[in-house]
């Protein structure tokens, strides 16, 4: 038996990948001295347990559904992009600008300005790497991460020296206008009942007009356009002309080559799309919760979408799946810290052997694997 | 700006070159036998967090060392299994690597010394302490090289000095030795060392020891010398600034000297925003200082300044059977 | 995979004379690769002191079976008996003990390293490189005066020509000692003069007492060189025969299962207007070597202009210039119109747009994607294609599977699939899918390169049968060849081309292979 | 209902600003036998869910430490209007919110004239940490002291950097040390949080004095540090949480009369500290409680008489 079936190739591969991840992270726990069971127990209540709960697992699912679909687009096209990052925090500087540049009469108009502010500035930064990939022939990789760095000090230099309000004295810009405020979930009539506040016995809690008060979740409807992203990559890489140029190109520059597929033009439009993924993930959080950009704004969130890529093995639907998964690991390692004496470092230690196992000893899982089906398969016959 | 400036920014300069030149060293052996390593960031902070922690427990710096390098050898360890013997990802390996040891480094310091992943300030023997060179004092008097010497070469810790003497010796064994010759060429093309009778898997792991060796001293450099203990996320992107380094330096030793002194040069300067101003007759934004390593590294690769080719074979898995 | 070996074993390991000393014996060797059973059961014996050849078809599984005998792949069964002793061969290392050199048919060199550094590179004598090389320099000059090895010590691979780097190959196996010397298809790269002499030198060694191996299809040689000779087929050992008792036409029904037909079943050409008119043509490569040299050249509707030449003169960037895969300059005229060479339009795009279908010489690199499904390899370069759309932004993947089961069935394609992924047809397959996309586009020049490398005899005939149809409706094709007989019997005109340039071209009728090997070898004038 | 505390970036253990508010909280619980929940800060992002989920899981009174909380302050707590805020360094105009500001300046101008009397080579160094008027006012209330101390004294400043980071940044500080102490410095005031240790280690290996901040850092380098300028983030912290939920909103100024500010003297360095030193210095607090000396406020016009930023 050398192949291994299909399904197993797609599903079991990450499922046992993830196991592995998530036995060595109990391990870990262990060696310093803390339960994992304890430790899923306060993960699962705090990331799904309470209203407050999954709005901030939907919150990071939303960002990492972005950057999880912009490395998996670039992907297909063979470039693996670790700019997201960059691309991210640049993106929130788009949003910035275009949030405060106007008084903004609807949070429609405010979000329509500010989607393509925010890929337009991730594009733009994905563009000087894709084209010195492209023209030049430097490795995407490096330049990325180069970037990243270029981008936060770029950053760190307008807030501090020309963004800030006078007077202010943390790095940041100012609040943005009220119209350019994102609807929460919990705002969204139909949804919001998922968002009731509870007290601790659990009855809702009634205002002092006697309706039901609900949490201020930062899910926002960024979440909406995050999960359009996945639907629109898939026709994108599936059933559009330009993703089976993308597609092919990703799996042979010379073939693509021979095919009339132009690797200058292919390189530059993945990267401009991946990148203006990446920056669109900056409308869930500098305009959607933060409400105005600071430092770091994307907390990682370019990295982890890596993870997630990874994951869901560059498909969107899995992209999906594995975002939400995300999203729960952070909104419960967040709790970890809180609730425990864990520190809030082990989601990032899960994050990684994530990536090491889904990523780069997928081979050693699939000679697992095989060597199993090889036992069924030898029962079989 | 005078000479007493210029020597005190030359004196940071060698100080904050030493882990860029051990990591770059470090990234050298492991990508000129064809391994690419992203991980260099991770493996100098596990290093850093576990000499701290050792040499803060038996309160000797040798035992601290010895921890920071095995630390680095685990993770040197998994690199290789999962790029040489798993034929994984190399880059994406590193990547995790880089992320494990960013949590774990906080996880184990956390649990050991409950001091919110910090080691305790290490003092007298649980630390590197400068060393006085020869007649620093007596020379001191002497116009220009006196000072020279006295502030800038001597005053440091032996660990400087093992890094600047690891610059002949790396360039020695690479191009001197049977076995850098086996290296450099299982970077190149592994095949050719494969029919030549060589294992192609022994020498690359041969070479991703030496690189966790390596980023061993980085990082017990870092936590034992250049400061006093472990702090979280200490190494602070050096081990990304080595790897620019490397490309900078075109994956030679000499050059890889002289680029990480230009980087700590760089790193020297940003400290001192005040002698930029001075010097330029401008302000110049502090994040400008910082981020000039990284322009520096997207310039040379865009071949503005030489064309940067890596080991040929660098970053593909030797596969024989498909 | 492997099929019913329908010939048995005529001569199993026919037995040299007896109590000649051995020095290699294989015994039962099996190997797989995956799916694929690259050597099943095979038994070989070489005395010592000979030259024996071993031909196959491509695929074979040659090569393989040396590598197993170089401890390059591990075999999955059999042994080995090396000077009648049984050998344990894991690893190169234990067959650079056992005193067996192999020189690769890619050669496995360090392209920026000298000659001395890849010389001594594992057989160093210290852990310092100054002595090993100092003495690799003496041992060097001693075997060049010895057998006519000459290359300078001190120069870089990859300034060296190819046939000086197979030189250096050679050079690292006699450096160790080698008494037993395997060189796979060494003449592929070479021209006939250069063959000459490396057959030369080989003689000089047999004459020292090596023996050697030696893998070629070329049955010429064969005849010329070797004592005796094994036959490869799918994998398996056909037969061991001595030269002296065989014939080229035993050898090839032997290799390929059946009688050969070598002659294509055509009628005489009707060449009608000019199509393709190239004009001094040039090409360099990225290391801006000039490739291609100032070639002219036409082709008429209606006939095929077949281009012979050893491997790497030029002919690869010809098929690519005209394709729309390298830059160039000079001119070229497609039915009078000029194409764009460096521009917007020199692209594969612009090509197939105007007329031109292109079989390219690597289908597993440049002609498919192996990953993709057949169906969307049907669309490879045709994506464009307005029966593929379904409307501006989508295409439509229905009217392309219909359409590929179409192509599947008129071409024969087997399995009949489009969903399959390209990596799993065989490579007959996959050529059928490639041609079956190129031919039905019908277009007025066909440019094919090695249209029936490593494809078997069925589908080659087939395959030669549709070169024929499209000519006899009217179209240009271009062929691109090192095999001569195939050049031979489908061309209507041959050019040769050698170092970039076309060296003379020929009328089929006319011309001879001799005639051709000259011009191959850039002896003879451009007499056209 | 259980109090929480938050710190900000340099991390509860930075020895100096932060720890001295973990410090207050703990002497409160040992105190009262209560508990108190508290959380780190790791980036900047994080400072609006880290309140949120406080406030949402009960904690009532919320203490953080650090100005840069003031902004998400404004939009969490008209959210919560029956949880009681606490915020130090910043004021936050909220019903529910009580600010705690300190003159520091008052307590550096102390710490500046120990340096002043304390440097043999009239050059003392000040290193801040995030370039903030907040910090300037500690280099100013320093400068001021130095000068008074010694009119001749020169005072080189130097800041750590324009972000957060640069109160965890001891590479930085220490390097910044040794650039002032070859510029002559032989006393440095460190006024940067975690880069403080930096700072100090620094000064310790080159033989010169230290000045700590916020907690008494003293111990840290015994003999080596000259004195501490106290900030007693600690008193505030434990006195909101004494409070409770009780605590009413409004600014609390602390300053040197109500003990806000000072500086410390222990066995660690009493041998450092002359007599004249400390009866010059003590007067200059009186005065300056009595009102007779006004320690110019760098934050009042952003300027400063005594150092050019
Ligand atoms: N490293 C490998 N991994 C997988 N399959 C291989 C490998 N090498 C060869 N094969 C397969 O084994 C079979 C025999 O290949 P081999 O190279 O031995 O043939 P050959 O007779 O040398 O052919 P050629 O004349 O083209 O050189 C082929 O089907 C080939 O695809
Ligand atoms: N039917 C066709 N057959 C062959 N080539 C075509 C065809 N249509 C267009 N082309 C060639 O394809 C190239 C691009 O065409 P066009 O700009 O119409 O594509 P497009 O709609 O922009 O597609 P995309 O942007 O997805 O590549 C041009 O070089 C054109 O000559
Ligand atoms: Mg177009
Ligand atoms: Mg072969």
């Amino acid at each position: 038996m050398d192949r291994l079936p299909k399904w197993a190739d797609v599903a079991l591969v990450p499922l046992i990948s993830l196991l592995l991840a998530a036995f060595f992270s109990a391990m870990v726990l262990l060696a310093i001295g803390q339960s994992p069971v304890e430790a899923f127990n306060v993960m699962v209540d705090g990331a799904l347990g309470s209203a407050y709960g999954w709005g901030y697992t939907l919150y990071y699912a939303t960002s990492f559904m972005f950057t999880g679909l912009a490395v998996t687009v670039a992907f297909h096209a063979g470039l693996f992009n670790i700019g997201g990052e960059g691309q991210a925090q640049i993106g929130g500087l788009g949003v910035a600008l275009v949030c405060l540049a106007l008084p903004w009469p609807h949070w429609t108009l405010a979000l329509l300005a500010a989607s393509l502010g925010a890929a337009a500035f991730g594009a733009a930064w994905a563009a000087i790497p894709a084209y010195l990939q492209a023209k030049r022939g430097s490795h995407i990789v490096i330049t990325t991460i180069m970037f990243n760095y270029i981008a936060a000090a770029v950053i760190v230099y307008l807030l501090v020296d020309v963004l800030r309000p006078a007077g202010q004295m943390d790095p940041a810009t100012a609040r943005f206008p009220e119209g350019a405020k994102l609807p929460s979930l919990s705002d969204i009539p139909g949804l919001r009942e998922l968002f009731l506040r509870v007290d601790s016995s659990g009855m809702p809690i009634l205002g002092a007009d006697g309706l039901q008060t609900y949490q201020n979740v930062p899910a926002n409807v960024t979440l909406l356009i995050a999960l359009a992203a996945c639907y629109v990559v898939w026709l994108l890489l599936w059933r559009t002309r330009l993703g089976y140029q993308i597609r092919a190109f990703g799996k042979s520059e010379a073939a693509a080559k021979y095919a009339g597929i132009n690797p200058v033009r292919i390189t530059m439009i993945t990267m401009l799309i991946s990148g203006g993924l990446a920056g669109l993930m900056s409308i869930n959080n500098v305009m959607g919760e933060a409400e105005r950009l600071l430092q770091n704004s994307s907390e990682g969130a370019g990295f982890i979408g890596i993870a997630v890529a990874l994951m869901g093995r560059n498909h969107p639907l899995g992209v999906f799946l594995a975002a939400i998964l995300f999203g729960f690991l952070y909104q419960g390692g967040a709790e970890l810290g809180l609730w425990t004496s864990i520190p809030i470092e082990l989601r990032i230690v899960v994050q990684g052997l994530v990536i090491l196992f889904t990523g780069a000893l997928d081979q050693m899982v699939r000679m697992l694997l095989r060597w199993a089906f090889s036992f069924r398969t030898a029962r079989v016959a | 700006m005078d000479y007493a400036t210029l020597l005190q920014i030359l004196d940071s300069t060698l100080r904050l070159a030493t882990p860029l030149l051990l990591a770059c060293l470090a990234g050298l052996f492991s990508e000129r036998a064809g391994i690419f390593d992203i991980g260099l960031e991770g493996k100098m902070l596990m290093a850093a967090m576990a000499s701290g922690a050792v040499a803060a427990l038996s309160g000797s710096v040798w035992l601290g060392l010895c921890a920071g390098i095995g630390a680095s050898l685990v993770l040197a360890a998994l690199h290789g299994i999962a790029s040489i013997t798993f034929r994984g990802n190399q880059l994406i390996a590193g990547v995790a690597l880089n992320f494990v040891a960013s949590g774990v480094t906080v996880l184990i310091a956390q649990r050991m010394f409950g001091q919110g992943g910090r080691t305790p300030p290490l003092t007298g023997d649980a630390r590197f302490n400068p060393l006085t060179l020869p007649f620093a004092e007596e020379l001191r008097g002497v116009p220009v090289l006196g000072p020279l010497y006295a502030e800038v070469i001597s005053g440091h810790s032996i660990l400087v000095y093992l890094a600047l003497a690891l610059v002949p010796l790396s360039w020695w064994v690479l191009y001197r030795t049977r076995f850098g010759l086996r290296l450099r060429a299982v970077g190149e093309n592994p095949a050719s060392v494969d029919t030549a009778g060589v294992s192609v898997v022994a020498l690359r792991y041969a070479a991703v020891a030496i690189t966790g060796v390596l980023c061993g001293l980085a990082g017990a450099y870092m936590a034992t010398a250049l400061q006093a203990g472990f702090g979280r996320e200490m190494t602070a992107g050096r081990g990304y600034i080595a790897l620019a380094a490397l490309i900078f330096a075109k994956w030679r030793p000499w050059a890889a000297l002289w680029a990480t002194l230009l980087f700590g040069f760089f790193q020297a300067l940003a400290l001192r925003p005040d002698v930029v101003e001075a010097v330029l007759r401008f302000k110049v934004p502090v994040p400008a200082l910082d981020a000039l390593p990284y322009v520096l590294t997207v310039l040379v690769l865009a071949g503005f300044v030489g064309k940067a080719i890596p080991p040929r074979a660098g970053g593909q898995p030797y596969v024989k059977e498909r | 995979m492997v099929s019913g070996n329908d010939m048995g074993r005529q001569a199993t390991a026919a037995l040299p004379d007896a109590g000649a000393p051995l020095a290699i014996e294989l015994r039962g060797i099996s190997k797989a690769f995956g799916p694929v059973q690259a050597n099943k059961d095979i038994s070989i014996q070489v005395k010592r002191g000979s030259i024996h050849g071993i031909i196959g078809e491509n695929g074979a599984g040659k090569s393989t079976l040396m590598s197993i005998l170089y401890g390059f792949y591990k075999a999955d069964a059999g042994e080995i008996l090396i000077g009648g002793k049984l050998t344990a061969i894991p690893d190169s290392q234990s067959a650079i003990r056992a005193g067996i050199g192999m020189v690769f048919q890619h050669f496995k060199l360090v392209q920026n390293f000298t000659v001395l550094e890849n010389v001594i590179l594992g057989a160093e004598d210290g852990g310092l490189l100054r002595p090993s090389l100092a003495k690799a320099r003496r041992v060097l000059a001693d075997l060049s005066r010895e057998y006519g090895l000459d290359v300078n010590p001190d120069a870089l691979i990859e300034d060296l020509s190819v046939g000086h780097q197979q030189r250096v190959e050679i050079l690292k196996a006699l450096y160790r000692q080698a008494d037993i010397l395997i060189l796979d298809e060494p003449t592929g790269v070479l021209t006939p003069a250069e063959a000459d002499h490396l057959f030369r030198i080989l003689k000089g060694l047999k004459d020292q007492g090596k023996t050697i191996i030696l893998i070629t299809h070329k049955l010429r040689e064969i005849m010329e060189i070797t004592d005796t000779v094994s036959v490869m087929r799918r994998g398996q050992m056909t037969a061991t025969v001595k030269t002296a008792e065989t014939s080229p036409e035993q050898l090839a029904e032997l290799m390929v299962g059946r009688k050969v037909l070598l002659q294509v079943e055509k009628r005489a050409a009707t060449p009608g207007k000019v199509v393709l008119e190239v004009e001094n043509l040039s090409v360099r490569d990225e290391n801006k070597v000039e490739r291609l040299k100032g070639v002219s050249l036409t082709i008429r509707a209606g006939e095929i202009l077949g281009i012979a030449g050893v491997a790497g003169n030029g002919q690869s960037e010809l098929l690519e210039v005209l394709g729309g895969i390298a830059r160039g300059t000079g001119t070229i005229r497609l039915n009078g119109v000029e194409l764009d060479l460096t521009g917007k339009h020199s692209d594969g795009q612009s090509r197939r747009a105007q007329g031109i279908a292109h079989v390219p010489e690597d289908r597993q690199h440049l002609g498919m994607i192996m990953d993709f499904a057949a169906w969307e390899n049907v669309a490879f370069g045709y994506h464009h294609a307005p029966e593929y759309q379904k409307n501006a932004l989508f295409m439509d993947n229905d009217a392309l599977r219909a359409d590929t089961e179409k192509k599947m069935a008129r071409f024969d394609v087997r399995p009949p699939n489009p969903l399959l992924a390209a990596k799993n047809f065989s490579g007959g397959n996959q050529q059928k899918i490639i041609v079956a996309r190129e031919i039905e586009r019908n277009p007025d020049l066909l440019l094919i390169g090695q249209p029936t490398r490593g494809v078997d005899i069925g589908a080659i005939e087939f395959i030669h049968k549709q070169i024929v149809a499209l000519r006899d409706a009217g179209k240009a094709i271009l062929l691109v060849s090192v095999e001569l007989d195939e050049i031979m019997s489908l061309s209507d005109r041959i050019a040769v081309m050698f170092d970039g340039q076309i060296m003379g071209i020929r009328d089929p009728a006319t011309t001879d292979e001799r005639d051709l090997g000259l011009m191959m070898a850039g002896v003879a004038g451009k007499a056209a | 209902a259980e109090p929480a505390v938050i710190f900000d970036l340099g991390g509860k253990f930075d020895k100096s600003f932060n720890e001295a508010a973990f410090n207050g909280a703990t002497r409160w619980a040992t105190e009262t036998g209560g508990t108190f929940k508290e959380l780190e800060m790791q980036s900047e992002a994080q400072r609006e869910q880290a309140l949120r989920r406080l406030a949402e899981a009960g904690s009532n009174p919320i203490v953080m430490t650090g100005f840069a909380f003031g902004d998400v302050l404004n939009q969490v707590a008209p959210d919560f209007p029956d949880t009681k805020f606490a915020i130090i360094d910043m004021v936050v105009e909220q019903p529910n919110v009580k600010s705690v500001v300190f003159t520091e300046h008052e307590g550096s101008y102390l710490v500046g004239m120990m340096a002043g009397l304390a440097s043999t080579s009239a050059t003392v160094g000040f290193i801040g940490g995030m370039d903030i008027p907040l910090i300037r006012r500690f280099g100013c209330g320093y400068a001021q002291g130095v000068v008074a101390a010694n009119p001749d004294a020169k005072v080189i400043l130097n800041m750590t950097g324009t972000t957060p980071a640069a109160w965890n940044d001891p590479v930085k500080g220490a390097e910044l040390a040794k650039s002032q102490k070859s510029q002559g410095a032989d006393v440095i005031y460190a006024a940067a949080g975690g880069t403080g240790i930096g700072v100090l280690q620094a000064a310790a290996d080159e033989g010169i004095l230290s000045i700590g901040v916020d907690s008494n850092q003293n111990y840290l380098f015994p003999g080596k540090v000259l004195t501490s300028m106290l900030k007693r983030v600690d008193n505030a912290v434990y006195d909101a949480f004494t409070e409770g939920t009780e605590m009413t909103g409004g600014i609390t100024v602390k300053d040197l009369k109500s003990e806000g500010v000072g500086y410390a003297l222990d066995e660690h360095n009493a041998a450092l500290v002359t007599p004249e030193m400390k009866a010059a210095v003590d007067a200059a607090a009186a005065k300056i409680i009595s009102g007779e000396l006004v320690v110019h406020d760098y934050m009042s016009d952003n300027t400063c008489p005594a150092a050019t930023f």
